[in-house]
């Protein structure tokens, strides 16, 4: 299934095809909806990131695209097109083999995503049982763990645990599409910055797509190609990195931004979001919930809300691959600034 | 992470699920047997002529070998049943709650230590041998410490009680060990608030849920465990008519096709047990309280 | 007939006994296991007297009444092989006379016995510290124990026609034929007695044919019976009483009037009826018509409760109550209720106490009760007279309930001491009649001994069950019946 | 003048079975004046939090000592001297009784300490903090359950501002929050500081919120501090190697300075720390010294740094954001 | 490992000590005395006080307690009071027939419950599981005695002839006699272990199926097959030993019950008998006998748990506390 093994680089790969492309995503559970209209695409060797605040459905959106739902969740999309197929309308048992060999997946909380009752090397065997294992876990630092074989998970550290399942989502097989959801949000700095290394080494040397999730903006500017951002379901901005993080255009993007100490003079008041209470937010997410009757889902919370936007929700403009919802993302960001 | 907690999710007080209203059904049936049937069904001791009758419009539930009705004896039976499984729940947790909480606070000390070691040494005899054995022992007479007399009931509701406070002081040891690990605990520490009163201001209001389900689960197990005394002869005592005498009394009888005597009171205790677990368990559901622990004893 | 060699005869019983000695003990269960194993100096006959089994002769008896000897069979050997001698009789008395032994009979040979030798291996000498005619019925009752085997409580040795085999833990008893019987060989291979505590069990097991006698069977499990060919249930009068008396000596019922108020208002019918399914024999005084002394014609107390003759006698007695103390168990349990109900309408408010066995005879036997009523069964023990149940109302008993009436203490002294059976017949008679009139102890029913037999087996010696034995010594298997 | 909070010279041990030992705290000495924010940053179990807790008298020291206002902290100080240092901990929704209101849990302190003289005096007082921390006062009446974990990181801040502390110990104050509540709990932070002369020990693991807020940093490593100095000139130029490599891992927001560096090896546990240096293991600059000696720290000005090899690093060494 | 069981065991035998002396003191402080019972008619002081000695009662308590206790060190329980039989021989006798009713009839019914609640969890909200939460109820609160005589009443009377209602055939009698003999008996003792291992494992299934590592297992493409057989299922069973562990110990005490409604010689036959007639050293043995079946079930859940669990293992082994 892998023939890129020898080419390397992804840039001298052919035309740069969408390897994954959403379109129109809804997820709700029990009737609540987490993910709402989500479009995106991904090429090859590019790295998506994923921002928005807790709740926003990232997970569910990840989860939408492995097929890996809980039960209760209900999924419609328009499209849902991975490398040439639709995924809405393999049977499981296709998905099940395209889950074992072409899209990896990096939890959020390494310590818990192995079986606690069985040793760690046992575990990855279950998964990877070639020879090379042993490189494998040399390329992650982590040749040691052979010498554990009767280990158990909660025996290695977080960091450890996350390196050894990339590993086996990423190294071992070599997957087209890898999906990380927060793989760094439990770990500490340092051991944060080993295995944002190894992604992109990762990257460097197969060439996978990459989808990560995180809340971290800063963890975004240093790995992605690509930024999304995810309010209430929606995705309502999206955009090459250098742009977001230079010219944001929605409202919610730019709050995330002032929100940034390491973007503001010490000891300065940062600028920080109104209305956080839950029941602002819940009420947010319900009126949106309601289709048609709604207007942005944001604009409770935006510093810069027009009456329509209460009335009306705004429909994505987009330019290029890049998106944003907002009504007011035509005007330039002085007029917005003076509001 | 989440920023946004689920919203409260307090006691539903409704139950949404068909086998909690049935459960919830019996156990008020139960309980108005108990509290009405004494008063409606007539004397639980008058005997009469008709011995032994089948279940009929004058005797609902027919009559025993000595003529009495078996309605009116259960519904006595069902009385106290009830308030010897009411008291002795509220005499374990009135024991067991200070201890688990006092002991849960004090995590992995010596008092804690202590309590648990005494506790289990209690549990080392499951529930219902412990309460034989003394009831079987101390006989079923009234028994005097000092001037004080003890009856059967009373003797009863002390064992059942006595053999609760392990099974209680583990629940409220557990969620007060939980609850005390939570930042507010500390918190208040930090404040300054005295131990006692975080103990019972703070902290109780906290591991009541747990009891209160614990309580409930309790119950089931109290009215089983009063009317196991009572099937053996060694709990309250005749002529007070309890649901475990009656449906051991009536056992002679069974062979000869009486099924009413020993089988209705039986049921009416099945109704009561039943219908405590499932609340219980629809009240654990709800309050979010630790996986049900239905142990010890039968 | 040694034709039935091969079969089996199984028997119902209600429990094991705590006890397997039937030296120790005189309770039913263990004497029925008895029956066969162990046999007596004196047995009796079809008309129930005493004739010499293990015995040669009567016994001779000196002139101050102090020393008996008895001649003993010889050639007896016991299931061990040993013969059967003189110091095997000496070994049982001593046994039966020693405090330490805890022995029921040593209330009937304290006092009296003094010592037995064995003058040679086939005459024993028994000295009395005083006359003591009654020995000679405990004589026919005394089951003789290898000497070896006195003190053991969970096994029997002794010379009857089956040897007990094995004690299977709460299932039951086995027996076998014993070869070397002195007497006519035994008619059953094999004797088993199984432990069913059901009594309507028994009756179904014995409508099925899986037991071929079932004991004690309650009222209630009759009418499994009714109507079965193969089944006869024998209704037998027997030494079994309800022990029921007061404590005379202390309120309330120091009061004669009250005594009588509550023997009045006693429901004897409905106890019966309900009870004993009409079965039983109103009661009226302490003796029952199976016992010596009995008289058919004493009516003091009527069947139903004269209520109006009691509240009379209550007059001036301010809220008459009193506390019945039973022992647990489903009749005891019935018929105070019934008791409390029909003293209830008398206006006598009575508190039931029912007690486990244990606390139940330190109540007793401590004195710390006002009325108490239990099952006793004197048989073993006494035969066809009932002595001991009278005891209590001696005054110079341990046991005494406070009654103090010089002429039923000299009546009774002289009951045991004397060995003319038409006095002692005359002296019960009339301490029973005291004793009913003074409404000291006035049992409700006197119940009789329900046993049930399966046609595969002889009839039932009705003479024996008059005594509360079951005969199975001489039972035989019956020709045709049975599978 | 009395430092409001100081630790000196505390260490703190667990047992951890079969006589092992988890050294949480080792030898670790600070002290804050009136209106300083000293951050405490470092990795996961370096003990942190078991300096936090040692501070407000949680726990008492297997060695050394505490003092509030240069009086001996312990679990048996008087009123008076626990009032002055007070707690926020990291997880607002495990921090409030979830039974009782957010007034009840405001009002505590107040009822604690005498500091109100009637009923009706605390509630206004509960209604004055919850605005001072920019709350609406009906937020008194109700219970944590519906309220977002920014806002019930006020009321704790609220909770401790009740007892009139002079210094607050904020343990991650904003480590479970999003990002733009976190601002909103940083600015709070900022304007209590300013109006009310608050000291704070802040302690975190987000070096950007510790660069914002703080005035002074101590860095820790497997229970001691490494390195301590001024916020701006530890930021800006790290001495210790451990400081130099955590600086440079955290990411910058920033996607025109990409600078990801890979770091090796882990921390180590603090049951079996290694010998000498308990950095030396992953130091660029380890010796054979490092192995052996335990550092001191060492004063030089300002700062301090505990490195046996501090000064002969150059400066720009390892890339030192 | 060694220390750990060397620690577990003194516990156990500390416990055990304990409960001896609380059996002790509860028998003593009870009124009246077998005495009563055994002397009846034949009553006396003097009688009294010589079979007082004769049993060895005479002595003060606490002499009786070292007594005992010396006795006991020395393997001796004592002996009945009324039949002689010495009490070790007695459960040697009982203990079997109640261990083989609760061995068959735990393990037929928790096999079952097991099956049952794993079956209900993997079809979460189906008829199938509805089915398994309702019986699981029901079973758990129909009292056993009630039950039994519900199937005395049903297979003794209506339907006679296919299952025994009483008594108990030794083996020694065939084996499939002896089994039916089995069957109701262990049929009413066993339904509450089933009733609440189905409920636990069922849980404990639902929630294991809810957690990370079930989560990336899928999303690696293990077949459902393979990851309950491999994650799943090894994970639920955790908590299913100590709940099995639970039953055990409830069996014991549940014969009691049941062997008195079925007339099976056990264990608790022997106890009610020996409570009813105040039969010190019997009561006590029984007593002790089910503290020690009880306390060595604790012990083997814990060590079960030790070797399904390996974090458990590594606090243990480490020193930790236990529980
Ligand atoms: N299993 C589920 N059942 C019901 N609702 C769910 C479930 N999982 C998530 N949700 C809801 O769906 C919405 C989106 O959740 P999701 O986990 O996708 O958010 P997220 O952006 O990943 O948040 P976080 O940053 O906290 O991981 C939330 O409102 C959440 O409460
Ligand atoms: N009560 C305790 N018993 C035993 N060990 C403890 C205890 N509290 C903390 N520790 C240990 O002490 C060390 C320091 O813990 P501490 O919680 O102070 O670290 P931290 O820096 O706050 O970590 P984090 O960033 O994860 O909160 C850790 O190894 C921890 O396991
Ligand atoms: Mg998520
Ligand atoms: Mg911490």
């Amino acid at each position: 299934m892998n023939d890129r093994q020898a080419t390397g680089s992804p840039v001298t790969d052919p035309p740069p095809a969408d390897l994954l492309t959403v379109s129109d995503l809804h997820v709700d559970y029990a009737g609540r909806p987490a993910v709402r209209g989500v479009s995106l695409s991904l090429r090859r060797g590019e790295i998506l990131g994923l921002v928005g605040e807790s709740g926003s459905g990232k997970s569910t959106l990840c989860s939408a695209i492995t097929g890996v739902l809980p039960a209760g969740a209900r999924v419609r999309a328009a499209g849902l097109r991975f490398d040439g197929r639709e995924l809405t309308e393999l049977p499981p048992e296709d998905m099940r083999r395209i889950r074992a060999s072409r899209i990896g997946v990096v939890p959020q909380r390494p310590m818990t995503s192995l079986s606690p009752s069985t040793p760690v090397l046992r575990q990855m065997r279950w998964y990877h049982d070639g020879h090379d294992l042993a490189d494998l876990l040399a390329q992650v630092g982590l040749r040691a763990v052979l010498d554990r074989p009767r280990d158990h998970p909660h025996r290695f550290s977080g960091g450890q645990l996350q390196r050894l399942l990339i590993v086996l989502a990423a190294l071992a097989r070599q997957p087209d599409l890898l999906i990380a959801d927060e793989p760094t949000t439990t770990l500490d700095a340092t051991v944060q910055a080993q295995v944002l290394r190894l992604l992109l080494d990762l990257r460097d040397r197969l060439g996978p797509a990459i989808l990560y999730v995180t809340h971290d903006l800063a963890v975004v500017a240093q790995i992605c190609d690509r930024v999304g951002v995810m309010y209430a379901g929606r995705l309502v901005e999206s955009g090459p990195v250098s742009q977001i993080f230079t010219a944001p255009r929605h409202p919610y993007t730019r709050a995330l931004l002032a929100a940034l100490p390491a973007r503001t003079e010490r000891g300065r008041r940062l600028g920080a979001m109104p209305g956080h209470t839950v029941a602002e937010v819940t009420l947010s997410r319900e009126r949106g919930a309601r289709a048609g009757s709604a207007g942005c889902a944001f604009a409770p919370r935006c510093p810069v809300v027009l009456a329509r936007c209460h009335e009306e929700e705004p429909t994505p403009i987009t330019m290029g691959t890049d998106v944003v919802r907002c009504h007011r993302a035509g005007e330039t960001p002085e007029a917005e600034e003076d509001a | 992470m989440s920023a946004v907690v689920s919203a409260p999710r307090g006691a539903r007080l409704l139950p949404r699920d068909g086998l909690t209203w049935f459960g919830a059904v019996c156990a008020a049936l139960f309980c108005l047997l108990a509290a009405l049937g004494p008063s409606l069904a007539g004397d639980p001791n008058a005997t009469g002529s008709d011995v032994l009758a089948a279940p009929s419009l004058t005797h609902l539930f027919g009559t025993d070998q000595l003529g009495r009705d078996l309605l009116a004896r259960t519904a006595a039976g069902t009385r106290v049943s009830l308030t010897v499984s009411l008291a002795a729940v509220a005499l374990g947790l009135l024991v067991a709650l200070p201890l688990g909480i006092f002991a849960g606070y004090h995590g992995g000390r010596l008092f804690d230590d202590l309590i648990m070691r005494v506790l289990e040494i209690v549990q080392a005899l499951p529930m219902f041998v412990l309460a034989m054995f003394v009831i079987g022992l101390s006989g079923t007479a009234t028994a005097h410490l000092g001037p004080i007399p003890i009856t059967m009931t009373t003797k009863v509701v002390l064992l059942l009680g006595v053999a609760f406070v392990p099974y209680f002081a583990r629940v409220a040891r557990a969620a007060t060990m939980a609850e005390t690990g939570q930042e507010y605990v500390a918190a208040l520490r930090v404040v300054g608030v005295p131990r006692l009163r975080i103990l019972f201001g703070e902290l109780l209001p906290n591991v009541a849920p747990a009891m209160v389900v614990q309580a409930f689960l309790a119950m089931a197990l109290a009215v089983f465990a009063e009317g196991g005394l009572g099937f053996l002869g060694l709990g309250v005592q005749l002529p007070q008519a309890t649901l475990g005498n009656l449906t051991g009394g009536g056992t002679g009888y069974l062979p000869a096709g009486v099924w009413w005597y020993s089988v209705l009171p039986g049921a009416v205790m099945l109704a009561g047990i039943l219908g405590f677990n499932l609340i219980g368990d629809a009240l654990s559901d709800s309050l979010g309280g630790r996986g049900t622990t239905h142990v010890e004893t039968r | 007939s040694p034709t039935g060699g091969g079969r089996t005869l199984r028997i119902g019983v209600a429990a094991g006994p705590s006890n397997l000695n039937p030296l120790d003990s005189g309770s039913e269960v263990t004497r029925w296991i008895a029956e066969p194993v162990m046999e007596t100096l004196y047995d009796y006959d079809e008309r129930v007297r005493s004739v010499p089994l293990l015995a040669a002769a009567e016994p001779a008896v000196s002139a101050d009444g102090l020393t008996w000897t008895i001649p003993l069979k010889r050639g007896v050997t016991f299931h061990n092989g040993d013969a059967f001698t003189a110091e095997h009789v000496v070994a049982s008395l001593d046994h039966v006379a020693a405090f330490a032994s805890g022995s029921e009979w040593v209330v009937y040979f304290l006092g009296y016995y003094s010592g037995a030798r064995a003058v040679d291996p086939n005459t024993v000498e028994i000295r009395l510290k005083r006359p003591y005619g009654l020995l000679r019925s405990h004589l026919t009752n005394l089951p003789i124990t290898h000497r070896a085997f006195v003190d053991r409580k969970d096994t029997m040795m002794g010379t009857g026609p089956y040897r007990l085999e094995r004690v299977s833990a709460g299932l039951g008893y086995s027996m076998t034929a014993h070869r070397g019987y002195h007497g006519p060989s035994p008619a059953y291979a094999r004797l088993e007695f199984q432990i069913i505590p059901d009594g309507s069990t028994r009756a179904v097991n014995l409508r099925a044919g899986s037991v071929d006698i079932a004991t004690e069977l309650p009222v209630a499990a009759l009418p499994l019976l009714a109507g079965q060919q193969a089944v006869t249930v024998h209704r037998v009068d027997a030494p079994i009483d309800i022990l029921t008396y007061v404590k005379a000596g202390d309120p309330p019922f120091d009061d004669p009037n009250f005594r009588r108020a509550v023997a009045y208002a006693v429901d004897r019918q409905g106890v019966n009826d309900k009870v004993f399914g009409g079965a039983a024999v109103l009661g009226q005084g302490p003796i029952g018509p199976a016992e010596r002394g009995y008289d058919p014609d004493l009516r003091v107390f009527p069947a139903r409760p004269d209520t109006a003759r009691a509240r009379e006698l209550l007059r001036g007695v301010t809220a008459p109550s009193f506390t019945l103390t039973i022992s647990a168990g489903q009749v005891m349990e019935d018929i105070a209720q019934i008791l409390v109900q029909s003293w209830a309408r008398a206006g006598i408010t009575v508190k039931l106490e029912v007690l486990q066995g244990g606390p139940w005879a330190q109540r007793w036997i401590s004195g710390a009760y006002q009325m108490i009523m239990n099952r006793f069964s004197s048989g073993f023990t006494s035969g066809d007279a009932n002595y001991l149940t009278l005891s209590p109302a001696q005054s110079t008993s341990v046991l005494a309930c406070g009654y103090e009436n010089p002429s039923v203490d000299t009546a009774l002294e002289r009951v045991w001491a004397i060995d003319d059976q038409d006095e002692r017949d005359r002296l019960l008679r009339e301490v029973n009649a005291t004793l009913t009139e003074d409404a000291v102890m006035f049992p409700p029913v006197y119940p009789k001994m329900i046993v049930a037999q399966r046609a595969s087996v002889s009839p039932m010696d009705p003479a024996r069950m008059k005594i509360s034995r079951l005969g199975t010594p001489r039972l035989r298997p019956e020709g045709n019946a049975g599978e | 003048m009395t430092p409001v909070l100081e630790l000196d010279h505390v260490t703190r041990r667990f047992p951890a079975g079969r006589r092992q030992t988890v050294h949480a705290v080792e030898d670790v000495s600070f002290r804050i004046d009136p209106g300083e924010t000293l951050a405490i940053v470092g990795e996961s179990g370096c003990g942190k939090s078991t300096v936090a807790r040692l501070a407000v008298g949680l726990l008492p020291p297997t060695r050394g000592a505490v003092r509030i206002g240069g009086v001996p902290a312990g679990t048996r100080m008087d009123r008076e001297t626990r009032r002055q240092v007070q707690f926020v901990s990291q997880n607002p929704w495990s921090a409030l009784n979830p039974r009782k209101t957010i007034g009840h849990s405001v009002g505590q302190p107040l009822a604690v300490h005498g500091l109100c003289r009637s009923v009706a005096e605390r509630a206004e007082r509960v209604a004055e903090l919850l605005e001072q921390v920019g709350l609406p006062a009906h937020y008194a009446a109700r219970r944590p359950g519906g309220v977002s974990g920014g806002e019930l990181q006020r009321v704790t801040v609220a909770r401790a501002l009740a007892a009139r502390p002079r210094a607050i110990v904020l343990d991650e104050p904003t480590a479970s929050l999003d990002v733009g509540v976190k601002a909103t709990v940083v600015n709070l932070l900022l304007d209590l500081r300013s109006a009310l002369g608050l000291a704070y020990v802040l302690i975190t693991h987000e070096l950007d919120i510790a660069r914002h807020l703080a005035t002074r940093v101590a860095v820790m490593y497997l229970g001691r501090i490494v390195e301590q100095g001024p916020a701006d000139e530890v930021f800006s130029a790290p001495r210790h190697p451990y400081t130099r490599m955590l600086l440079a891992a955290v990411p910058v927001p920033d996607p025109a300075r990409r600078n990801l560096v890979a770091l090796s090896g882990e921390v180590p546990s603090a049951v079996h720390p290694p010998p000498g240096c308990a950095f030396h293991p992953r130091c660029p600059y380890v010796e054979d010294a490092c192995r052996e000696a335990v550092p001191r720290l060492i004063a030089v000005g300002d700062r301090h740094s505990a490195c046996l090899r501090d000064g002969e690093i150059p400066a720009d060494a390892a890339g030192g954001a | 490992m060694v220390s750990y069981l060397l620690r577990r065991l003194i516990a156990l035998v500390t416990t055990v000590l304990a409960v001896i002396s609380l059996v002790f003191v509860l028998l003593r402080l009870s009124p009246g005395s077998p005495l009563y019972t055994l002397l009846g008619f034949s009553y006396s002081e003097e009688g009294r006080a010589a079979v007082a000695e004769r049993l060895g009662l005479n002595a003060s308590i606490p002499e009786q307690y070292v007594r005992y206790l010396r006795q006991l060190a020395g393997g001796d329980l004592g002996a009945s009071v009324f039949s002689g039989q010495p009490v070790g021989e007695l459960l040697a006798q009982r203990l079997p027939v109640s261990l083989e009713l609760g061995l068959v009839a735990g393990a037929v019914w928790m096999a079952l419950g097991i099956l049952a609640g794993a079956l209900a969890a993997l079809r979460h909200g189906s008829p199938f599981d509805g089915l398994v939460r309702v019986t699981s109820v029901v079973a758990l609160s129909v009292p056993s005695f009630w039950l039994g005589l519900v199937c005395v009443l049903v297979f003794g009377v209506y339907i006679t002839g296919v299952l025994p209602v009483s008594g108990y055939v030794p083996i020694s009698e065939g084996l499939p006699e002896h089994l039916r003999g089995l069957v109701l008996p262990a049929f009413v003792l066993g339904l509450p272990a089933f009733a609440v291992v189905a409920r636990t494992f069922r849980g404990s299934v639902l929630e294991v199926l809810d957690r990370d590592y079930v989560s990336f297992a899928t999303s690696m493409g293990m077949s459902r097959r393979t990851l309950l057989a491999r994650v799943a299922m090894r994970n639920a069973a955790i908590p299913l030993v100590t709940v099995m562990g639970l039953m055990l110990g409830m069996l014991v005490s549940g014969a009691i019950l049941v062997e008195n409604v079925f007339g099976v010689p056990g264990l608790g036959q022997l106890m009610v008998d020996s409570f009813r007639r105040q039969d010190y050293p019997v009561a006590a043995g029984c007593c002790l006998a089910v503290a020690v079946l009880y306390l060595l079930t604790n012990l083997l859940v814990d060590l079960a748990q030790l070797a399904i669990d390996p974090r458990i293992r590594e606090g243990v082994l480490n020193g930790g506390r236990v529980r």
